[in-house]
């Protein structure tokens, strides 16, 4: 059953369209790979599914709800789907576990203790327990990104998005971050996740899109896509850059 | 020229210095506390409403920016009533110290907020927060804490601004001083007196704001004077 | 003067006129000694450093009122005479270098501490740091708050009524007394005040857009 | 500071209060003008010298004499004992009723009938006392007002029920707003105006004094008194 | 010919110590390659080069300059050694060619033509000549940072550090810089590098140092250092995040 639906979406940007009729079903615990050029609107496509933009046509429909400006649609949206991105983002004024508790408590009215036992859940998901009390500034680029990816399950999504979460980081810091999300897709959670990590995609996503131009330009099946490109701009694509 | 300074006169009358002193700190404290409040307040709607309500809040800052403190105490004072509204004058001045106030406060709290940065509010907005929530719990702290200088030096610029309050009988330090420098002609004396104590009062206030921002929003207190700069590089 | 017509007005604007001529020695002087100020704040010598700070937190916490007071009076008491121009003068740019240099110690502080270390790597000498790479960076962070203090030292003029000079409040204050109309009076002063202000506010607003623009916080 | 250090110096320094009308005002050029530049301008006639006049503010008379910005005063002062501790006065040289003014509705006719009211005063002027020394006895509120004209707008305004105020400035600012509705209830009180000098300038005291009476004498205080506030000079109290 | 020599160089930040007891040789033209753990002290190290850090103990010499404290001293060493960090650092209120141009007018008093020169023949070694007259925040994070290459170059410097100069890019913009320095290693330069692209510093440095706790743990050159690293840390290291 699909959880992730988009159908026919456009979207511009004054007179730049970015996205170009895009169309996507993505299935119940299914990990997908975006991978595409700089500028290809992978990270718009991330931003519409969860209404960050608004698009000009086109529908989506994500974990039953359809995605329209409407502030009190969207926040019943935002519960269902987690997004994660490459900058953190996380709150520098609050701990480790007040950013993760903030929105169960003040939107989902948990109490103070339950959400605390929620934060120790989704930290130890991470591997991170003992930072519970530090604040974002004392912890390192991939503590911090994993502090984020916590804080999005603390809510309990069904789907999650990540943009491009290991970009900021060095490799070193990028393995931690992978092996949580690799963890993720094992206990079957619903993942979009727009990355540079061909190794990655390949060995964790069961499907990869390769974006090109605001369009879907092709997709499949990640073993095939990375072993049998098809089309000529992803085997430049993927002889270009990637080692 | 034979000139000395003569105290004697001045203290004799420290009972209505101090109860001068006092409502200064009343006054200025209660002050910045609503006017703060109040800015916020203003900084919200602005953030939240559509063009025509930050029209108005522009408005409203814009107003009572540009024009000077003494008139507005006045038609507080001596306007409203001929409109029915009739206040004391301790009353007037704090409405009117709380108006200005808030009009600087809601100005310097602004630039803050607009310096938070557009990827923190919608880290917010995807946790579902709502955009009064962002800003509440998200946006609002941290724009303070930028801005924290700016609006610790408005607060200090308010306590002496205070001063003008008297000229509506408001027996504040100011207004104290110049019942006691007319009594007793010893205008050099009380001047002093004058200044010392808005000088004490000044920092006094001006350590607690540096400790409350650095209780606030650095986790950790600071030395209260200087601290070398990230400059320091030869 | 017993009624409030064309000539009371135009001793409005004249008067006016010194509010304006006041606030710009004040802030050209003060806008110096605020520099100076600002850069010895941030020096690498703790003495300098302290002695600004202190100067600051001083200046900042006196009124400005007495400054002036003590300047021209208790100077004279003194043996210290000095013309009233250039006791208001000095007075006030005291008061301006106080608070602008720490305005601008914060704006220079904002500067990205890389581009200390930029510049230093590529042989500049301090000043040249300053004057290259720092202090243009720092005026388009300074200039709102510079433009905000400014709005509030044009009404803060009016403390020179003290030794003698007749600018806009003093005046409306004259007129007042003379005509009793304090609400016409009062809201003409107003609206001349505004008329001064006002456009520094918006300069100040449209410096800020036009400077921040795609500039990282 | 002797009379011949003022002439040979070829020009007297003297401090008026403006803003005060009509002891003390300004005209459309900013020169001050009134009951006290006339006055001044007197004296100087009889020193023989130019006048400068120096146009002070009411906090900052005291400081402008005692650090020598002015040679002397003609500003609406009136002599207490309490001052005098501080500076030196000459004999009176004008004088003005000073009466309490209320509504019109107002039923006020002793002091008795300010009873519990809260009333307005100039805190600049020696009259507060007059309150003061009521103040517990009448159970008064006091409100000190920067000055005459902003003491009669609290009136105006009914931030007070009743003001203390000399007559000359009161009835200037009911004809000025043509209000109909205020009216002065009594006089009480007197009030001496003397000109002043720094303390231990007895030559000039003494010269300033004989000047004094000289105009009281031959009737130029009585034509400026006239002309400023349409009655003729009341007798003067000397000392 | 030794251009840069370490001499037991301790370094302390209060009480911690980051470098204890650092000795380092390098011949005029050897491009050395460091590497090792985030906080194991590369940057720091670097940054003693150059004099930007004060350290407690030891000496450095490089280009024929004593590093010490003192104003005057230190500019004329900066002036023979260029140093490039991770995060470009141009100066966003200047020109492209201003930002080139800037230091060799007012620390060398070149004439405003020749400087021009100058700024052509190293945005030209950089690739980037058409960037004449953009400002820093017009170009990606790859062109800024070569940018930032030459901006050094301009100074003619004898000895080149790069600080991570391409952590902050994604991989094809990293491909750009990488380029670059490869260049400069063929013309002669001679570079201090720290890295973490291990394949680079394997096929263009003639020297590996691998840093652990402050420490020099192991140099070597590259070839042998990564086929045979001898240290139980250094065989962890490379194992690790190195894709
Ligand atoms: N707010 C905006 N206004 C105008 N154009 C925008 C805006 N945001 C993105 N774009 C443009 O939309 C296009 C797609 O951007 P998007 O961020 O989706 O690309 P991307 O595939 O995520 O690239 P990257 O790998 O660099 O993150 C780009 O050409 C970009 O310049
Ligand atoms: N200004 C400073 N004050 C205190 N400690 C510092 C300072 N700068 C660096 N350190 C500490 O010195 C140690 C070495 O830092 P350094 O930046 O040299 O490491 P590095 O090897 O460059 O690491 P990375 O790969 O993360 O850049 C670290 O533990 C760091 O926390
Ligand atoms: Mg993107
Ligand atoms: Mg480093």
């Amino acid at each position: 059953m699909s959880v992730v639906a988009i159908d026919q979406v456009h979207k511009r940007y004054g007179a730049l369209e970015v996205l170009k009729g895009v169309s996507l079903s993505v299935d119940t615990g299914q990990v997908v790979a975006i991978i595409g050029r700089s500028g290809s609107g992978k990270s718009t496509m991330l931003r519409c599914i969860n209404g960050l933009e608004a698009f000009q046509s086109g529908s989506i429909t994500v974990a039953g709800h359809d995605v329209q400006q409407e502030p009190t649609k969207l926040r019943e949206l935002r519960k269902d789907v987690g997004i994660v991105f490459q900058s953190y983002n996380l709150f520098p004024h609050l701990t480790v576990s007040q950013n993760i508790t903030l929105s169960p408590r003040i939107t989902q009215g948990v109490k103070a203790a339950d959400a605390e036992v929620i934060a120790r859940r989704v930290l130890s998901q991470v591997g991170l327990l003992e930072k519970f009390d530090a604040y974002p500034d004392m912890l390192s680029g991939g503590q911090q990104q994993r502090v984020a990816i916590a804080r999005s399950l603390a809510m309990r999504p069904k789907v999650m998005l990540f943009d491009e979460v290991t970009s900021a980081l060095d490799p070193e810091l990028t393995g931690e971050v992978l092996l949580v999300m690799e963890q993720l897709a094992k206990e079957g959670m619903t993942m979009l996740l727009v990355t540079h990590e061909m190794s990655f995609a390949r060995s964790v996503a069961d499907l990869t899109v390769f974006m090109h131009q605001g369009k879907i330009w092709e997709a499949g099946p990640s073993k095939e896509l990375f072993e049998r490109p098809t089309t000529a701009e992803l085997q430049a694509f993927l002889a270009s850059g990637v080692k | 020229m034979e000139f000395s300074l003569h105290f004697a006169s001045v203290f004799a009358e420290s009972d209505l210095i101090i109860r001068g002193i006092l409502l200064t700190i009343g006054l200025s404290s209660s002050a910045i506390l609503l006017g703060s409040g109040l800015a916020i307040l203003l900084v919200a709607t602005r953030n939240l409403g559509n063009k025509f309500v930050r029209g108005c809040v522009d408005a409203y800052v814009e107003l009572l920016r540009n024009t000077p403190f003494l008139i507005q105490l006045f038609m507080i004072f001596f306007g409203l009533p001929l409109m029915g509204v009739r206040m004391s004058g301790t009353q007037a001045a704090l409405l009117a110290m709380t108006l200005n106030l808030s009009a600087y406060a809601t100005e310097i709290i602004r630039a803050g907020v607009d310096s938070i940065h557009k990827s923190q509010i919608e880290a917010g907005l995807s946790l579902a927060l709502s955009r009064i929530q962002v800003f509440r719990y998200v946006v609002l702290k941290p724009a303070i804490a930028k801005v924290w200088p700016s609006l610790s030096s408005q607060f200090v610029l308010m306590l002496l601004a205070s001063s003008i309050c008297s000229f509506i009988s408001v027996p504040e330090l100011s207004g104290a001083a110049a019942i006691v420098e007319q009594r007793t002609f010893r205008s050099f004396e009380t001047y002093i007196v004058v200044t010392l104590s808005y000088l004490a009062l000044a920092l006094v206030l001006k350590l607690i704001l540096i400790w409350l921002g650095h209780r606030l929003f650095h986790r950790k207190v600071v030395s209260i004077l200087s601290t070398a700069s990230k400059g320091g590089i030869a | 003067m017993s009624t409030f017509g064309w000539p009371e007005f135009l001793f409005l604007l004249r008067s006016a006129g010194w509010s304006i001529v006041l606030t710009v020695i004040a802030f050209a002087f003060g806008a110096i000694g605020g520099g100076a100020f600002a850069i010895m704040r941030l020096a690498n010598n703790a003495v300098l450093r302290n002695i600004a700070a202190i100067y600051i937190l001083v200046i900042q916490s006196i009124p400005v009122l007495m400054i002036l007071f003590m300047s021209y009076y208790g100077l004279s008491i003194a043996g210290v005479e000095i013309p009233p121009l250039l006791a208001a003068s000095v007075s006030l740019s005291i008061y301006v270098s106080a608070y602008l240099a720490e305005i601008w110690r914060g704006s220079i502080q904002a500067v990205p501490p890389q581009q200390w270390e930029a510049s230093a790597s590529l042989a500049l000498t301090r000043p040249q740091q300053y004057r290259y790479i720092i202090l243009p960076q720092a005026l388009r962070i300074s200039l709102p708050p510079t433009v905000g203090f400014l709005v509030q030292l044009v009404k803060n003029t009016s403390i020179v009524s003290v030794v003698g000079f007749v600018e806009l409040s003093r005046a409306g204050q004259l007129v007042n007394n003379a005509t009793f109309r304090p609400f016409e009076v009062f809201m003409v002063v107003a609206a001349i005040y505004f008329a001064i202000c006002f456009p520094l506010s918006r300069l100040s607003r449209y410096l800020e857009r036009v400077l921040h623009v795609g500039r990282s916080h | 500071q002797s009379v011949d250090e003022i002439v040979s110096r070829g020009s007297v320094k003297i401090g008026v209060l403006v803003g005060a009308p009509p002891f003390g005002s300004v005209d459309a050029q900013g020169n001050a003008i009134g009951y006290d530049a006339d006055v001044a301008e007197l004296v100087g006639k009889y020193l023989g010298v130019p006048v400068t006049m120096v146009q002070l503010t009411p906090p900052s008379r005291i400081p402008a004499l005692e650090s020598g910005k002015v040679d002397f005063l003609v500003a609406t002062l009136a002599p207490t004992p309490e001052r005098a501790k501080a500076v030196m006065f000459t004999i009176p040289y004008s004088a003005f009723q000073v009466g309490i003014y209320a509504a019109k509705t107002a039923e006020i006719k002793t002091w008795e009938d300010l009873k519990g009211m809260t009333v307005g005063v100039n805190r600049g002027s020696s009259v507060e006392k007059e309150f003061v020394n009521r103040e517990t006895e009448l159970g008064l509120t006091i409100l000190r007002f920067e000055d005459d004209a902003t003491t009669m707008q609290a009136l105006f305004s009914g931030q007070v029920q009743a003001i203390a105020g000399p007559d000359a400035q009161s009835n200037a600012a009911i004809r000025s707003r043509g209000d109909t509705s205020t009216e002065v209830k009594f006089f009480f009180s007197m009030q001496p105006n003397s000109m002043t000098v720094r303390k231990n300038a007895f030559e000039l005291h003494q010269w300033l004094n004989n000047a004094i009476y000289m105009m009281k004498q031959n009737g130029e205080l009585d034509a400026i008194a006239r002309k400023w506030v349409g009655t003729p000079l009341p007798p003067l109290p000397t000392f």
